[in-house]
């Protein structure tokens, strides 16, 4: 198969439409705004609709409406414009919508820049909106797995009909890499008997719907929603392990921060040193479990990297529970961390297990 | 003839309809008092009514419906001008 | 003997939960009576805000939604894009629509997206205990003018209608009142008048109704209607601001 | 000494002020008192009600599950929590509106026709507070004069002409309901 | 002196007077209404402004160029209209500027509704909003300690140029209790020399700004935040203990949740059990030291109770790091927690413990 | 010898960033003109969108905020009912005022708030790459209207002074271009216009100026003066859409 | 007689003051190039300068400054007209 | 094999462009690849630049610090990016437009008309290609066939008909590097 060279953005585009998403709502942001291009051309050619939103709220209740009226929906923005949707993303996940939300995250807090950031990660994974809920959360970590989880972010979605995030940031959006798109993948959409699309052929009425008078009724809600969260917990961490099962240092990082720490891995294994890496795929549910096993073998101290001041690295802690030691190296503001500096920061890890 | 009935447990004892009645032939029944608590509408001297339907259009709880003897097709509210 | 008066299909059994006199019923009632007259109840998504008629998918017997406050056009928007052959209705207070709703209701307005809103302009706040509203008068008390709306203070009332017909993509941009059975039927007319805008593709219309909220005006229900009459019209003048030409 | 009372009845009944009065007259004898009423789009269609507390020790909530005392205004407020009320509670109801007496034998059962009484007074506002006048003859749960002096303090001042009737509602209820227990 | 009663919401509204905060804008929203409109009267009287935005967005911007212009300043809503601020927060944040946000919490996600919660525990501790910006978060629970606390909350505004919220429910805003208010505070606002006033009199401009397109200049901007927060968590770490020393359970809980709580305490106290409470006043900073200092006593078990599904659990899981048990107990949906429940739960830990 | 022209003190030194021949820079310089002519430059507080004027407090010699997209006017509206007595402008871009921030002007316009806006219509997002905009025109190619902007998509353009005149509280909206020295010249009056408006406190004044963006047009910048000419002002007529009786 | 100055490195060579010059006496410099690899504004023809400040009105950049011999107070830019 | 190469001029210069192919030649070869452009409000003025890493192995970052490769097609990205190319590298300039060439010792230095050139092949839009031409003669990081042929991908159906003329850009290039090589 063919590679061809793409862009971070127009993948999430393509990974969309191979999804059979055929409605795209957004607002113009940097640095995602090739993510919209692409789809204002490909959409109408696939009897799609694209839609330019009068602002980030417009975007995510359009989404809304969409999602209740069957379609695989999907927006996206960065940052300043995630925040204003999170009221929508609240209700859409109390209504239990399916849709797809793209966050390709850059500098905050504030205005802040364009730059690569992964600074919403706890506004991803621990609800930016009001109330118990929760999304899950992938991150892609090159251009290729941009298209394949795009594709499984939608399937999530529908699955527990419920939005799902996908992450990326600036560097992520704007590269080019190669990629294998291939044959579009068969697109099973499940039955939508709960879409409000008129009554006709339905016997008795659809209501999308977050308002429960009751307590006792809002509460029974909340539990079904929250045996749905079990159940992703259950089913849906993913992970990928880099020369993890040996290492006595794991480095844990998602998204381009990975692949830095990868480039490091090897660095230092061919020092001798060994240095392993946990990438999350899925931020939510977070993948705990190669942590805890990881903790019970040869590993000695782990060291979470992050594009931000440390977030995962609460999720980190909260799976280890002080079982081992967790470090923390992190660049904010946009700045991306170095093959440099991670590998300085493991090092003096490794020096100080000895 | 016209028959004009109220749905009691509907009827919130608003006043509009009796307000709105060109005849002044309905009022609140003040010894009744429904479910919740309101006093429903009641028509004084039904002989009067001219099928107006005025009480009908006004009645936010559609609590009212109006009966006509003859000819009235049952369908929209317009006929009432 | 015969009914002259029917119950419509297009509301459902459910007792309204407005307070006595509200004329949000009224409204509802013209509403469904229109749906159902153009026969397209079975296709047809109404979208409900949040205000007094945030229940109002209890009522409207067809599929609804409830949107978040002021965004039933964005909503009502996404689900009209997925069924371009489908009703799509919004219902939203004054709160809800010229408030927190103000760019949602310009920018469905510009996108002549069809859909049609049916807007009730009760100057104020009905459901969270009669707060100022972006119509709420001059001189008016409310919760949160405690002492009238002063214009430097609080600002002026905002003419919806007048503003909303100055936008390319409106059809149909009309203002009504229900306090009189003339008025009524008035309302129904312009209400079915926006659905048949809709229905042949024209653009967006809206139905501004007059409308009124006893409770938190401090007014018996009849009394509202005078003072609807005698304050609410003069300031709101009815008419029409934007018709399609050569009629529907 | 615990006192949770739900005082309900319409919109307009002033069943919030009511429970303010009895809440000042607790505070007024050293207890710790809370006022809380019901709030949000049930209140549509125009009923009301509040919980009050009075109690020697702290406070845990306002929120009232199980009311030692009843106070219902009108009939939707005595079907919606007649039952909820302690084994040996009290219920007074107004039996200018309510026709039909409650069936509940554990406990102890008060009728006042609040309105006529109100009427007979000159004001049908003061018929909640000759139900809490009932309550305080029949609960002994604060005494009669604390209530009467707390009036100034929920009475706004521009209503304090209206204090020497609400004295007489407070006082007539109490009346009522020393003689019912005879 | 004389004890008033005063609802909860009004005492939000008195406490900011008291201050000597004169602006304030806000948008309608149960259950917090009765704020707005005891501000709406008490303002003018006192030479301020009261103004009703149209939208929350709107109100938390103004928030933002009242607090420039160098204004002690509040806003108040309810779990969807905070959402919907979360932007602007961010943004206040990241510029630095004092104000107070207040949520009176209710049943989420989406709609709801209106019942007493505290879901949205998550959204102001760990920043529902973009980028790594973090708020002092009060939680009061009693409407005397409402009055006490939003002084503090704009002294600590003023201290650390940073906005604060103070997070009640829907049961604290409505209820009404006794306060002692006494003669107002000392109110000592600190100069604003960096405030948007015009130049005159000054040598040099004035700019309040969030963007740095450069990402060494918003690192730098990033590393100084997080100075800041960290010398918050050092200096403003707020809890009441109530029989926590010698205690074997220790329950934490906030709010409302915590007055129940007290309430099981001495319940079980008298029955012979030795339980007790920690209460955070200040969610952020999280006061750890007394569940750390806890955790080296008497102290068994913690169980965590709170009106959600879960959130302040984590604090104290991450607080703890394992060294003792976590149970949880929550009610969602605007269920209050009852005291016969809470009581139910430890005794299960107490049997257990046995 | 004189110096006929002179640069403005209300402009610092600072280098624009704008692309060559971006008229966002002739309306710096009239504004800031303004404002020092008026004598109101210390007490001026300037609030900058979202946009390319992002950097514009970098530009203007005053007190500067940098407001979120969209949102000048409340920040605007914070600040004014802080300092009553001050001078408070913002400066916003079509995507900022039109789209996202549309409720924000509506309601700054109808509380009659004491501000002057400068709206800069430039039919496009010219920040993020050339989006289409509410004011895009019919059939502009932008990059998210690929074959030109069709209504039945993607709406209408939007007549943003047009609009705002329908509000009481607004009491000065213009609509100028700088394509021309004159043009220029006349934009230059209308701003002075409107602060005089502010100053004078009548209430909120809004001066909509038709402005280029060579870059995302796809055109050099003498060929967008043309644009401007050619399709801007037939859609987007100039002139005053509401001014105060009696002038200022 | 009139003198105009370019700034060169405030020119960003964007051409609006040679459209608009009313003697078509701008030219953009062709050898010339700035620090920020512009070509800036030259005079061709100073002579013919009418002082009208079309290029200083248009600039975007304030790069252009206009000098007069007689009279001009150095204010405003009305008196262009 | 690590080729991080760092293009930069004018936006239309094709500087985009010219990146991608150097991109597609890296990928035909069986390299990894990635290329990184410049985005965001810094662009106002027209300046463009964009990264592009070819290597034998995978590749962490497309973002590059320090360049093996300058390409400065005009002054300004010369002076932004001079100091920054790794000792050992190559800076290759637009001596069309840059009469000032750099100072660095320690890099070999190539000096192209590229302006010139593409106009002596009749268009001046293929002026980057030229330098890319020149580059891969310089590197040999890629066979200049490989960039010939991928031509076709980068330049969208309906330019295929410019294929020659950038394909003589790249040859001539190539020529001018190998003839200052000598
Ligand atoms: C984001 C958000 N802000 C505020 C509210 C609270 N709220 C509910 S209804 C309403 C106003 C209702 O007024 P209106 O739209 O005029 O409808 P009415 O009740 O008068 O019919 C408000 C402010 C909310 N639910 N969500
Ligand atoms: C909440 C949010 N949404 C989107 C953006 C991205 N954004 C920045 S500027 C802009 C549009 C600018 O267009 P306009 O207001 O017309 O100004 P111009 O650049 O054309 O002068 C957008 C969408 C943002 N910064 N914040
Ligand atoms: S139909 Fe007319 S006359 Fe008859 S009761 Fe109704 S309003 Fe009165
Ligand atoms: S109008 Fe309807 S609800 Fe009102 S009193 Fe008459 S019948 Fe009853
Ligand atoms: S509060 Fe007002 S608008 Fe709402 S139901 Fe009652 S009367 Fe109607
Ligand atoms: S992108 Fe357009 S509006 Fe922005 S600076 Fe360039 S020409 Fe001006
Ligand atoms: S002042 Fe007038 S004539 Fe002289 S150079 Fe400028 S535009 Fe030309
Ligand atoms: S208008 Fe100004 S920037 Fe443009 S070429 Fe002339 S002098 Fe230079
Ligand atoms: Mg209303
Ligand atoms: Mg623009």
């Amino acid at each position: 198969m063919e590679k061809v060279l793409m862009k971070g953005n127009e993948a999430f585009g393509e990974g969309a439409v191979r999804a059979g998403c055929r409605h795209f709502f957004g607002y113009p942001i940097t640095p995602q705004s090739e993510l919209p291009h692409y789809l204002a051309r490909r959409l109408p050619e696939v009897g799609g609709v694209y839609l330019q939103a009068e602002s980030e709220v417009a975007a995510i209740n359009m989404v809304y409406g969409a999602a209740a009226a069957g379609a695989r929906v999907m927006t996206s923005s960065s940052s300043p414009g995630i925040s204003l949707m999170q009221e929508g993303i609240s209700y859409i996940a109390c209504a239990e919508l399916p849709c797809v939300v793209v966050n390709i995250m850059r500098g905050g807090p504030g205005l802040g820049n364009i730059a690569a950031s992964q600074a919403d990660y706890f506004q991803a994974v621990k609800g930016g909106g009001h109330g118990d809920y929760r999304l899950p959360v992938l991150a892609p970590a090159s251009v290729q797995e941009v298209i394949d989880l795009v594709v499984t972010a939608f399937d999530l979605a529908d699955k527990y009909r419920n939005p799902v995030m996908v992450v990326g940031d600036g560097i992520l959006g704007q590269m080019m890499e190669p990629v294998k798109l291939g044959p579009p993948p068969e697109v099973t959409t499940p039955p939508k008997p709960w879409a409000t699309t008129g009554t006709l052929g339905r016997k008795s009425r659809n209501i999308i719907n977050s308002l429960y008078i009751e307590p006792e009724e809002l509460e029974k809600v909340n539990l079904r929603l929250q045996s749905k969260y079990r159940r992703m917990e259950e089913e849906e961490k993913r992970w990928e392990e880099y020369h993890a099962t040996d290492a006595e240092v794991v480095i844990v990082a998602f998204g381009m921060v990975a692949r830095i720490a990868k480039a490091v891995v090897d660095k230092m294994r061919k020092a001798g040193i060994p240095v392993g890496l946990i990438r999350p795929v899925t931020l939510y549910p977070f993948p705990d479990q190669p942590l805890v096993a990881g903790s019970s073998g040869p590993v000695k101290a782990f060291l979470v990297a992050e594009m931000n001041a440390g977030q995962m690295l609460e999720d980190v802690r909260l799976a280890l529970c002080g079982r081992r030691p967790v470090h923390f190296y992190g660049r904010t503001g946009g700045m991306l961390t170095s093959v440099a500096e991670v590998e300085g920061k493991v090092r003096e890890i490794w020096e100080g297990l000895k | 003839m016209t028959q004009v009935f109220f749905d009691t447990e509907r009827c919130k004892g608003c006043e509009l309809c009796v307000t709105v009645c060109p005849k002044k032939i309905i009022k609140l029944s003040a010894g009744e008092i429904n479910s919740f608590g309101f006093h429903p509408a009641v028509l004084t001297d039904g002989e009067k009514c001219t099928g107006c339907k005025f009480c009908f259009l006004i009645c936010p709880d559609t609590a009212v419906t109006v009966i006509k003897e003859e000819g009235g097709n049952g369908k929209s509210t317009d006929e009432g001008q | 003997m015969a009914v002259a008066t029917r119950r419509t299909q297009g509301l459902t059994d459910k007792q309204l939960h407005y307070c006595p006199g509200c004329t949000h019923g009224i409204i509802h009632r013209l509403v469904a009576e229109a749906i159902e007259e153009l026969g397209v109840l079975e296709k047809t998504v109404g979208v409900c805000p949040v205000g007094c008629a945030v229940f109002a998918y209890e009522y409207f017997n067809c599929d609804m939604i409830e949107a978040a406050h002021g965004r039933a056009p964005a909503v009502a928007t996404g689900v009209k894009r997925v069924l371009p052959e489908s009703v799509v209705f919004t219902y939203q207070g004054d709160g809800d629509l010229a408030a927190i709703g103000t760019a949602e209701t310009v920018h469905v307005a510009s996108r002549g997206e069809k859909i049609t809103t049916v807007f009730v302009n009760n100057a104020v706040y009905g459901m969270t205990g009669g707060q100022m509203a972006p119509t709420t008068l001059l001189g008016q008390k409310t919760t949160t003018t405690p002492f009238g709306r002063q214009a430097d203070v609080a600002g002026f009332p905002l003419r919806v209608a007048e503003l909303v017909a100055t936008i390319e993509g409106a059809a149909y941009i009309t203002r009504v009142a229900v306090n009189t059975p003339k008025n009524i039927l008035r309302a129904k007319k312009a209400i079915l008048k926006a659905f048949n805008v809709q229905i042949q593709g024209l653009g967006f219309s809206l139905v501004e109704v007059l409308s009124t909220c006893p409770t938190n005006w401090g007014l018996s229900p009849p009394e509202a209607l005078r003072w609807l009459k005698e304050k609410m019209i003069p300031a709101y003048p009815l008419g029409e601001f934007k018709a399609p030409e050569g009629g529907v | 000494m615990l006192e949770e009372v739900i005082i309900a009845g319409f919109g307009g009944q002033g069943i919030l002020s009511t429970g303010m009065l009895l809440s000042y007259a607790g505070l007024a004898e050293g207890f710790h008192v809370a006022w809380f009423p019901a709030y949000g789009p049930e209140m549509r269609g125009g009923t009301a009600y509040c919980a009050v507390t009075v109690s020697d020790a702290p406070i845990s909530s306002p929120l009232v599950a199980e009311p030692t005392t009843l106070i219902a205004m009108n009939l939707p407020s005595l079907e919606k929590f007649e039952t909820t009320v302690k084994s040996g509670g009290i219920i007074i109801y107004n039996a200018s509106l309510i026709n039909r007496p409650p069936g509940r034998q554990d406990v102890r059962i008060i009728a006042v026709k609040a309105n006529e009484v109100a009427e007979s007074i000159g004001n049908i506002r003061v018929a909640a507070n000759v139900m809490l006048g009932a309550f305080i003859e029949a609960s002994h749960a604060v005494s009669l004069n604390s209530a009467l002096e707390s009036l100034s303090k929920v009475l706004p001042p521009h209503r304090h002409n209206l204090i020497p009737e609400n004295q007489n509602a407070l006082r007539e209820g109490a009346r009522i309901a020393g003689a019912a227990d005879r």
